[in-house]
């Protein structure tokens, strides 16, 4: 357990969550429509998201990742199969459970600092503390500049810390992450994989980080789940073991990442094969990038 | 399926076509009367037959450039030639758009209301030179060449976005043009799809041997594709860094993990990333 | 906008190719019209109406009679009768159609029944139903702005990123919550665009309205610019009748532009872009 | 990614609307229209006929209307078997046709150069957006007086509401094609009038359809009142006279007719959109892939 170190100006604000809380995923399954129409994107998928772990899941695009998303945070049900967290059922969405969704989801017509003042406000709990705690996350994204500003006004990088700060002030027990930096440019992406770590590595909350990028994932993940094409199941767990906190260089240049990325393509691809029957233009579009690759 | 270097020596021998010389460049753009400086000076050469990468962070003007070589829009000062003929300089400031310079667009622009094959057709059928039958033959044959036999009748909404992108390249080449302006093609798709586009580029590259101007943001899409990089300060946009990628052609995707890649990277890396910290810092918008 | 070039703005080349047009439209309309008194031989069309310096002359005497601008006030305040009780009942109900999934399948498909009958063709029921003719014409120009507000502001709500929604109640906001500090808010640029829209409407709705209950042989009060424009036709003085028209083009316009400049102000960060 | 949409791209059309009519059978949403419907109806009938409130007693009853609009020889001469109330629709549909095509046939072309050329724009878009919120109904008089006879102006008022619609939208719908479309076509060698023919008009097509939805709308709006003003046949007139003839169920059989036709030919212009435009229809089809 590493000891959080104190900036002595900065009151020392809570936010590591009390308990550290585990998510398990049992035979869950999910089907969309009906009679012959049915469409089953998840099957029998079971794997657990480890407490104070950053969790990572990768698996080709398009292959229901999103979907398992839904089902965690409480949007939706699953067909079969149960989804606890600390034992008891997730029943629906709520504080503990906060997703980053690929596009931002910041509220366009409020100011940065009423968009992380959302929560505590929407709960009735905009007191001394919340507003406290809300000035202490601004300095913290490195966003005061920006305080007063629309989300429309601040760049991609900027906006996903702007959201990061809204979910941390409601200290949720778990933070889910559908492949948030995605849209951005490669120098902004790299420059928030080491902010994002470096955030994960001070309080240790139990993040569960969804991508297709194997570089992400290799550098962000204590654990790799491996996802199936459709219908999805959780293939493969790998335990990625390089100490933190990490470089960037040196995800190309250490040999165990190599061997972690070296896995992994070939886990991906077989999936890949496997399913291209199936026909989504998703997959056929994966499949035609790994054949040219693999011969 | 190794790509086999086109060795056909005729086109070699044939001057090469396509050399770009970019001299002192200046672009200020007037928007409501606050003069904004996107390209500072710029000087860069390309030799016909290159592939030159433009690195820089995003908003830094890499874009005006490339519109300014398009003939997209004009410059404030000094000149651009294309195998020493004068695109725009003094006297011209805004080139004559034509499809000796053909631009790939970021996010793609087939024309969704005609067929793929409507679509590869439509440069040369609008030039006139060549006969229909001669035209649509070529383009049958250049669709399958790349890869894209069967998706000719049907409409670009149809089909995944790594395949559209294909078929552009393809529509440009049709019209044989003497450079290929790309700019950041591949930014939508995921990394995954994004390694088997720049094969599929390089393919094409090999089988007709055409100057490609490619702008990015990603260092490892640069160095794997450039046999050149040109890397770019933050706004406004002045070449920085020169790196020469001495990585043989043909390449495939073995060349990622080998050291001299990675040498290139570390070497690239520091000045790409200072730009980027001062991009990021002053709230430069996406680009 | 600096001194500089609100002066370039002004004397701009599109600028002037404006006023150009203009200039020659109203010089074909000038001699069109005074062609028969010059040249004796009646153009078609345009030899029938008076020329605009005519409609000039007669707009100058105008401007000094009350009753001219009695007749501004009262389409002004049919209008905005109209209009305002299309906001206060159209903006709720396609908000609670929009969130409420029973409430919609329950009413849009009358709604959507109902919607293709013209406005105007409510005009007769509506002087049956309604005691006075005041109110007759403000329900219909009612009818006419509430089906556009109801449109835009159910297309703006459903439209709405859900991901904002689950983002709102993950974090444990109250439905009340949700609606009052999501829903509204995302939905607030469709409901100015929808009121702009149907302000437009209104006016030429009350404009028909007018003429139809005033002209209409009901006699009555009448008053307004539909029926002074009616009236001018009626009592042979075609000038006024342009005069009306054009008046009613800048109370439509006018009343427009108040409602998207204040749509402008609720809407602060559409501005940032 | 939206599993709705993945699942209805891989569905063959006449499969994937069966599915969608079982889906919609299931649900609760046709019995909720209904009752919709009997709430509307349920109402007219007590307030008018059952309660006789205050102000809607001398209003013509549900009954009243039905037994009218369906009688052989209806009380006051028009039903669905007299040979009038098809000739008020027949003038009425042939005021709209001529008006409509008239201002697609103007207002279309006109809006593509407005939005295609900027010089062109500066000239004439001042000009329209001069005359644009002249209420239509304020020409009702001008057109009198321009135009003889009783058909002519009707039909002038009527093309006048749809011709403004259509140039508008024609000319929004240019200038949101994506610039890259344009510039594409240049870089491909296609001169400035290849480029207006090949990307330009097919470009803006979309645009052009919902557009002339609007202006169909706003045609049918301008016909009623033109016809109750002016006009000497027309369902505007049947409506005008039902009130001045006292004749009741009659303007409700109107208002009915009117609201049907105004459905049907909107309908009918979106189908030739979607035929015009096939490429649109497929991508839809295929939701955001």
């Amino acid at each position: 357990m590493n000891t959080m170190n104190q900036e002595a100006a900065k009151p020392k604000v809570e936010l590591r969550s009390q308990n550290s809380s585990e998510i398990v995923v049992k035979n869950v399954s999910k089907v969309y429509g009906g009679g012959p129409f049915a469409k089953e994107v998840i099957k029998d998928c079971s794997f657990t998201i480890e407490s104070n772990k950053l969790t990572v899941m990768i698996g080709p695009s398009g292959c229901g990742k999103s979907t398992l998303i839904q089902l965690i945070a409480g949007f939706e049900t699953p067909t079969s199969g149960e989804i606890t967290m600390n034992g008891s059922p997730i029943t629906g969405p709520g504080k503990d459970r906060l997703v980053l969704f690929q596009e931002s989801a910041l509220f366009p017509w409020m100011t940065t600092y009423d968009n992380i003042m959302y929560g505590p406000r929407a709960r009735g709990e905009a007191g001394k503390e919340a507003t406290e705690q809300a000035d202490f996350l601004l300095a913290k994204v490195g966003l005061e500049a920006f305080r007063d500003k629309y989300p429309p006004q601040l760049s991609g990088g900027m906006q996903r810390r702007a959201e990061l700060a809204r979910a941390m002030i409601n200290k949720p027990e778990i933070m889910i992450l559908d492949e948030p930096f995605r849209g951005l440019d490669n120098m902004s992406k790299e420059l928030m994989w080491k902010y994002y770590a470096s955030l994960y590595e001070e309080d240790r909350n139990t993040n569960f980080f969804i991508t297709t990028d194997i570089d992400e994932a290799i550098f962000l993940a204590d654990r790799l789940i491996i996802m199936t094409n459709l219908p999805t199941q959780a293939r493969h767990v790998i335990e990625i073991d390089i100490p933190r906190p990490r470089l960037i260089g040196d995800i190309s240049a250490n040999q165990r990442a190599n061997d972690i990325k070296k896995e992994v393509m070939t886990l991906l691809h077989e999936e890949a094969m496997k399913s291209f029957s199936g026909g989504s233009k998703a997959a056929a579009d994966f499949l035609d990038a790994y054949s040219k690759r693999a011969e | 399926m190794s790509t086999v270097m086109n060795t056909d020596t005729s086109s070699q021998k044939s001057a090469i076509k396509g050399a770009i010389r970019i001299e002192d460049v200046v672009k200020v753009y007037d928007p409501d009367g606050a003069a904004v400086m996107a390209v500072d000076h710029c000087s860069i050469d390309i030799p016909g037959g290159e592939i030159c990468m433009i690195v820089g962070p995003s908003g830094c003007g890499k874009t005006t450039l490339l519109n300014a070589i398009a003939g997209f829009h004009g410059i404030t000062s000094g000149e651009i030639y294309l195998d020493d003929e004068l695109l725009c300089g003094p006297g011209k400031m805004q080139a004559e758009p034509g499809s000796d310079r053909i631009v790939v667009f970021q996010n793609g622009a087939l024309f969704p209301w005609k067929s793929n094959l409507e679509n590869v057709v439509f440069g040369p059928m609008m030039e006139g030179k060549l006969s229909k039958k001669e035209i649509y033959d070529k383009a049958l044959s250049m669709m399958a060449d790349a890869g894209l036999s069967g998706t000719e009748n049907s409409f670009p909404g149809e089909v995944s976005s790594g395949l559209r992108r294909r078929v552009e390249i393809v529509r440009a080449l049709m019209n044989d043009p003497k450079v290929l302006l790309f700019d950041e093609p591949y930014r939508a798709l995921d990394s995954l799809t994004k390694s088997v586009m720049h094969e599929a580029l390089l393919d094409i590259y090999y089988k007709n041997k055409v100057t490609i101007f490619f702008i990015t943001h990603d260092l490892e899409e640069a160095i794997f594709l450039g046999h050149r990089l040109i890397i770019m300060s933050s706004r406004p946009c002045k070449p920085k860094k020169v790196v020469e990628v001495d990585i043989p052609h043909p390449r495939d995707y073995s060349v990622l993990t080998s050291p001299r890649f990675r040498e290139l990277m570390e070497e690239a890396k520091g000045v790409v990333h200072e730009e980027a910290k001062k991009a990021f810092e002053a709230g430069e918008k996406e680009g | 906008m600096s001194k500089t070039n609100l002066k370039d703005k002004i004397f701009s080349r599109s600028f002037l190719r404006g006023i150009i047009t203009i200039v020659i439209f109203l010089l074909i309309w000038e001699v069109g019209a005074r062609f028969e008194g010059w040249f004796g031989y009646r153009l078609p069309w345009v030899g029938l109406i008076p020329p605009p310096t005519a409609v000039f002359v007669t707009w100058g005497g105008l401007i000094g009679d009350p009753g001219y601008w009695q007749s501004w006030y009262l389409s002004f305040g049919r209008v905005l009768g109209g209009f305002i009780a299309a906001m206060i009942i159209g903006i709720p109900f396609g908000l609670f159609m929009a969130v409420n999934r029973t409430f919609h399948n329950l009413s849009f498909p009358t709604f959507e029944i109902l919607r293709p009958i013209p406005p105007l063709a409510w005009v007769p029921a509506s002087i049956i139903f309604w005691p006075t003719q005041e109110l007759s014409i403000a329900f219909v120009t009612f009818l006419g702005a509430f089906y556009t507000i109801v449109i835009n502001v159910l297309g703006g709500a459903k439209s709405i990123n859900k991901q904002y929604l689950q983002a709102a109640q993950s974090m444990g906001a109250s439905q009340w919550d949700v609606f009052r500090r999501v829903v509204f808010p995302a939905t607030l640029p469709s409901i100015v665009v929808g009121s702009a829209v149907g302000m437009g409407i209104t006016w030429e709705v009350v404009v028909a309205a007018e003429m139809i209950s005033g002209g209409g042989g009901s006699g009555g009060a009448g008053g307004g610019l539909g029926f002074f424009i009616w009236n001018s036709y009626v009592g042979g003085s075609y000038e006024q009748i342009i005069v009306g028209m054009i008046s009613i083009g800048i109370a439509g316009y006018f009343s427009s532009e108040m409602l998207r400049n204040l749509g402008g102000l609720l809407t602060p960060w559409l501005k940032t872009r | 990614m939206n599993t709705e949409s993945l699942q209805a791209s891989e569905m063959t059309g006449m499969a994937l609307t069966m599915y969608r009519i079982s889906t919609w059978i299931k649900s609760p949403k046709p019995y909720l229209m209904f009752m919709g419907f009997g709430l509307m109806l349920g109402l007219w009938y007590f307030t008018v006929e059952v309660w006789k409130l205050p102000r809607f007693e001398d209003m013509p009853g549900l009954t009243e209307v039905v037994t009218e609009y369906f009688s052989a020889d209806p009380m006051y001469g028009t039903s669905i078997y007299t040979p009038e109330y098809y000739m008020h629709i027949g003038i009425s549909l042939r005021r709209i046709a001529y008006a409509f095509f008239l201002a697609t046939a103007l207002g279309v072309p006109l809006g593509l150069f407005l939005g295609w050329s900027k010089k062109f724009r500066e000239f004439i878009f001042p000009l329209f957006e001069l005359l644009r919120p002249i209420p239509v109904l304020a020409w009702v008089p001008l057109a009198i007086i321009m135009f003889s006879g009783s058909e002519t102006p009707v039909i002038f008022l009527t093309f006048l509401a749809s011709f403004f619609a259509t140039t508008l939208n024609t000319m929004l719908g240019v200038e949101s094609i994506d610039e890259s479309y344009s510039r594409a076509a240049r870089c491909l060698g296609a001169n400035g009038w290849q480029t207006f023919r090949h990307v330009i008009v097919p470009g803006a097509m979309p645009y052009v359809f919902t557009g002339l939805q609007i202006s169909i709308g706003v045609a049918w709006f301008s016909l009623v009142a033109g016809e109750m003003v002016s006009g000497q046949y027309g369902l505007g007139y049947l409506i005008n006279t039902g009130y001045i003839m006292i004749t009741y169920p009659t303007i409700v059989i109107g208002m009915i007719t009117l609201g049907v036709t105004g459905y049907v030919t909107s309908a009918l212009v979106r189908m030739a959109g979607d035929f015009m435009m096939q490429w649109r229809v497929r991508e839809l089809a295929l939701g955001d892939n």
